[in-house]
């Protein structure tokens, strides 16, 4: 049966391994550390006064609505930069039937050719 | 859709009765000549769906709710899988009986010497255990299916005719 | 070379039923296909099961010919329940899809588009 | 003590039957009242799960035990030597894979009581559940295989009509179409590959076949043919263009069944290449120079490039999508891409000499990956479906700040997020460490793509978090509430899972996943467990 020190074995990969007793162990050290250094911090910061209020480069704040950046935005940049990759994806998924069994089809070919001619 | 002319509706009067005695033959012979429970079925499901044409799906409503035939259908899936699990029970009410699942448990036992004889005829029920009675349950399911398959769509048509 | 057909048939029908799936716009025709496909696969069955000079497996007493192998018959006949259950099932569909989209071409309903 | 016993004895029928039985049942049922009929699912699906649970302590007892079921009669080889009779063969990685189902099965059932409760038809889709259900667990466990074509389509047929539950929306019902003719086509080829095998060999049964199988040309075509159409049914690209349809459009709580029903097609086609052809994987088959190329080496070389182009595809297109669940079905594509290239890379090295160890510890990896996944993945669409119950919008550009009124979908979702990237402490982490150490062994550039492929699954669903809850306070959002118990009851058993795993990987490593490797390696025992004295 299951015993008590399974708990707390280390799982051994063939070149390394993955224990999250001391992941645990170390991430504890590590966030106390941040917390020193955040208690080193400003100590003026003073809540609901002006030093909380949204600072828009002496710009008005916006509407709720529009603050909010839209998930078609986030990784614009990316999208812009592998464009070319994006086109050829879209016409790949044309979310037409007879083109999901015609993809079937071919990779039964190759495969077929790959088993077959070697 | 509303019902056909009178020379169909007599046709199938006549038509009908013959259907459904050939199909319900098929089903219980299932288990001696080839057929069984759902050629049986799809048989008088079949002569069901000619009934529906010729008078109507409006008329078939009336008779018949697809709520009942899908009682129907259930009890029928029921039972075959009820005798399915008889196999199994069985060995606590002769204990001699040790069966697995789907077991043919008519068969080749002594408490109810009727169902030994195999192949003694060709016209006997009796001859292949639980078989027979696992082509009614199938029978019934597949009648009840298949025909609320098909009143269903032709009630479907009727919806898009209204529009 | 007779007994050869049968396979010829097998190949002819689902080749026609993948050419109808793949290339034909028309909903009611790509199920049509899928039903040659599922009907070359079960002639595939049926043949495998015949032997030369055999008989229907019906067993009876006394009785010692050759019979054809009664598997791929019940295999078949499994197919076959299972074929009607999915073209109740597509039909179905296609009736509720035609209700949404006024059409049957496939190349008009598909595409997602957010 | 002796019931227990039989049940045991019986287990591998009664898990299929019972759910069989209870779909059945429930038309029946919910004729006396709608609760009544919950109750009656849940109770099924609990009682199915006992069932599967005492049957894996039964196999997990004794190594390499092997239970073997016969339907209808006691042997598995008639008198004349006919191995016609059905017979469910339950080892280390059926018995794994039912674990899998099971919890998805319950944690599905729970979450349906009240993210289903305002449709109407809840009778059929009750038993429509149950018989997927079903039809997955006896995918599972069966070990004949016309009887997993059987179990295939009825999955299939019932997955395909609750996809298209919401008939209302059109986009639901061309999925459901969608669906449907993918999966018939690929479960023809499949039956077309069996009556192949069947005509050479008149046997249906695996472990029968397997010991026959002499690889001669018309076994390269069934290869082929079983292989590809699995891996359609499983969803590797670039067949994978079904699965965010259906998995997008239908039901959260179908979403959680299909993944599994995804994951066993997965597992057919490992039972295919690793039990079917298992003897026969080490056939060189043509000599360049000194080089032997093998079948291993082949297959493996090919399930690589796809579990590559899956991967990477998958990734991709997550990142572009803006639809809630379609994005999740993306990443699910590219997480099975992770499996099946642990898979391969173990194909690639398992059977050799010097190299044996590499190959054990990427099986175990993908293995281990399937039960990460089937979690990780369910999880997160769990959650997509409690934000669309909530908001009834499922477009990411519409939503924003929701972490400020549905806490704990929030913190699972977190969970999930973390899970599925790979992050630890979670149980993904875990698995994809196996798969990038032994991938790495294997060639240093497959680990490369895989780390660099699960640093954008990161940046998905970071997008995910950003645009959903983080932000502020839409106006229109402001009465949105919590999602009821249930839904929170379900998403908490999953992710309590998922914890479990992360934190003692090795446990489950060595009690559940090391069993269902050696299950896979070693077809020998498989198939001395039918065959026997003969």
């Amino acid at each position: 049966m299951i015993e008590i020190q399974d708990f707390l074995r280390t799982l051994a990969t063939n070149s390394g391994f993955w224990n999250p007793l001391i992941w645990g162990i170390i991430i504890f050290i590590a966030l106390l550390i941040a917390y020193i250094i955040r208690g080193r911090g400003k100590k003026e910061y003073k809540k609901q006064t002006e030093q909380t209020k949204v600072f828009l480069s002496g710009n008005p704040e916006l509407e709720k609505e529009e603050m909010h950046v839209k998930a078609s935005n986030v990784y614009w940049g990316f999208m812009e930069s592998f464009k070319w990759l994006y086109n050829g994806l879209e016409k790949m998924h044309t979310g037409n039937v007879s083109d999901y069994i015609l993809w079937f089809v071919i990779i039964l070919g190759i495969f077929f050719i790959i088993l077959g001619v070697i | 859709m509303s019902g056909m002319s009178r020379i169909v509706k007599t046709i199938t009067n006549v038509a009908f009765p013959i259907v459904l005695i050939y199909g319900l033959y098929v089903i219980a012979h299932g288990h001696l000549t080839p057929g069984g429970g759902f050629q049986g079925g799809a048989v008088v499901a079949s002569g069901l769906a000619m009934l529906l044409v010729a008078y109507g799906s409006i008329w078939v409503i009336g008779k018949v709710k697809e709520k009942q035939l899908s009682i129907l259908e259930s009890i029928g899936a029921i039972g075959f899988i009820g005798l399915a699990f008889l196999g199994i029970l069985m060995v606590f009410i002769y204990s001699s009986f040790q069966g697995n699942f789907f077991n043919n448990f008519l068969i080749n036992q002594n408490e109810i010497p009727l169902f030994n004889e195999i192949g003694a005829g060709l016209a006997n029920i009796n001859t292949a255990g639980v078989i027979p009675l696992m082509n009614f349950a199938v029978g019934l399911k597949v009648i009840a299916g298949l025909f609320a398959i098909v009143l269903v769509m032709a009630y479907a048509t009727r919806i898009k005719e209204g529009k | 070379m007779i007994y050869n057909i049968p396979y010829i048939a097998v190949a002819a029908l689902i080749l026609i039923g993948l050419y109808a799936v793949i290339f034909k716009r028309n909903l009611i025709k790509i199920v049509i296909g899928i039903t040659l496909i599922e009907n070359g696969v079960n002639l595939f069955l049926i043949t495998l099961a015949f032997r030369e000079g055999s008989i229907a497996p019906i067993y009876r007493e006394g009785q010692n010919q050759i019979m054809s192998l009664p598997v791929p018959h019940a295999l078949t006949l499994t197919s076959i329940v299972i074929g009607v259950a999915v073209l109740a099932l597509m039909l179905s569909l296609i009736i509720h899809l035609y209700r949404h989209y006024n059409t049957l071409d496939a190349h008009k309903i598909g595409r997602e588009q957010e | 003590m002796n019931i227990i016993d039989d049940i045991i004895l019986h287990s591998p029928a009664l898990i299929v039957a019972i759910p069989l039985l209870g779909a059945f049942l429930t038309p029946l049922v919910s004729k006396i009242n709608d609760k009544l009929r919950n109750i009656f699912v849940i109770f099924i699906v609990l009682f199915t799960s006992a069932i599967v649970l005492l049957l894996a302590n039964d196999i997990y007892l004794v190594c390499g035990k092997i239970h073997t079921y016969v339907f209808g009669g006691n042997a598995p080889i008639t008198e004349g030597g006919f191995a016609i009779r059905i017979l469910f063969e339950v080892d280390g990685l059926n018995i794994f894979m039912a674990l899998i189902a099971t919890i998805l099965a319950i944690a599905g059932v729970i979450y349906s009581w009240a993210f289903m409760k305002e449709n109407t038809g809840l009778d059929k889709y009750y038993t429509l559940y149950l018989l997927m259900i079903a039809g997955m667990y006896g995918m599972i466990l069966t070990g004949d295989m016309f009887n997993f074509f059987v179990f295939l389509e009825i999955t299939s047929i019932a997955s395909c009509a609750l996809i298209a539950f919401w008939t209302n929306k059109g986009k639901a019902i061309d999925a459901g179409f969608k669906y449907i003719v993918v999966s018939a086509t690929g479960a023809l080829f499949v039956l077309f590959a069996i009556a192949i095998l069947y005509g050479q060999y008149n046997a249906l049964n695996m472990a029968v076949l397997a010991s026959k199988i002499q690889f001669s040309f018309l076994d390269k075509i069934a290869l082929v043919i079983l292989i590809s159409g699995l891996a359609m049914k499983a969803g590797i690209v670039p067949m994978h263009m079904w699965l965010p349809d259906a998995y997008g459009r239908a039901p959260a709580s179908v979403t959680l069944i299909l993944v599994g029903v995804t994951q066993a097609s997965l597992y057919g086609a490992l039972r295919m290449i690793f039990t079917l052809y298992g003897g026969k994987l080490t056939t060189t088959m043509n000599q360049i120079g000194d080089v032997s190329i093998d079948l291993n080496l082949v297959l493996g070389i090919f399930i690589v490039g796809l579990a590559l182009l899956t991967i990477f595809i998958g990734v991709l297109m997550a990142l572009k999508e803006n639809n809630f669940k379609r994005m999740i079905a993306f990443a699910a594509v590219a997480e099975i891409g992770y499996m099946i290239l642990a898979i391969g890379a173990a194909l690639t090295t398992v059977f050799s000499t010097n190299d044996a160890g590499t190959g054990m510890m990427a099986l175990k990896g993908g293995v281990f990956h399937i039960l990460n996944d089937a979690l990780d993945v369910g999880l997160l669409f769990l959650v997509a479906g409690a934000i669309y119950y909530a908001t009834k919008e499922t477009s990411l550009n519409q939503l924003g700040g929701l972490a400020r009124n549905m806490k704990y979908t929030t913190i699972f979702f977190l969970i999930g997020l973390l899970a599925v990237s790979g992050m630890p402490p979670m149980n993904g982490f875990a698995s994809k460490l196996i798969i990038y150490e032994s991938t790495y062994q294997v060639n240093p550039i497959l680990s490369i793509i895989a780390i660099l492929c699960s640093i954008l699954l990161l940046a998905v669903f970071v997008k995910v978090f950003h645009s959903a809850f983080l932000g502020p306070k839409l106006p229109k959002f402001d009465n949105v509430k919590e999602v009821p118990k249930s839904m929170l009851l379900a998403m908490g058993i999953i992710a309590t899972i998922i914890i479990f795993i992360g934190l003692f990987p090795d446990m489950v490593v060595n009690y559940i996943v090391q069993p269902a490797v050696n299950a896979l390696t070693n077809n020998s025992n498989y198939i001395s467990n039918v065959i026997g004295g003969i």
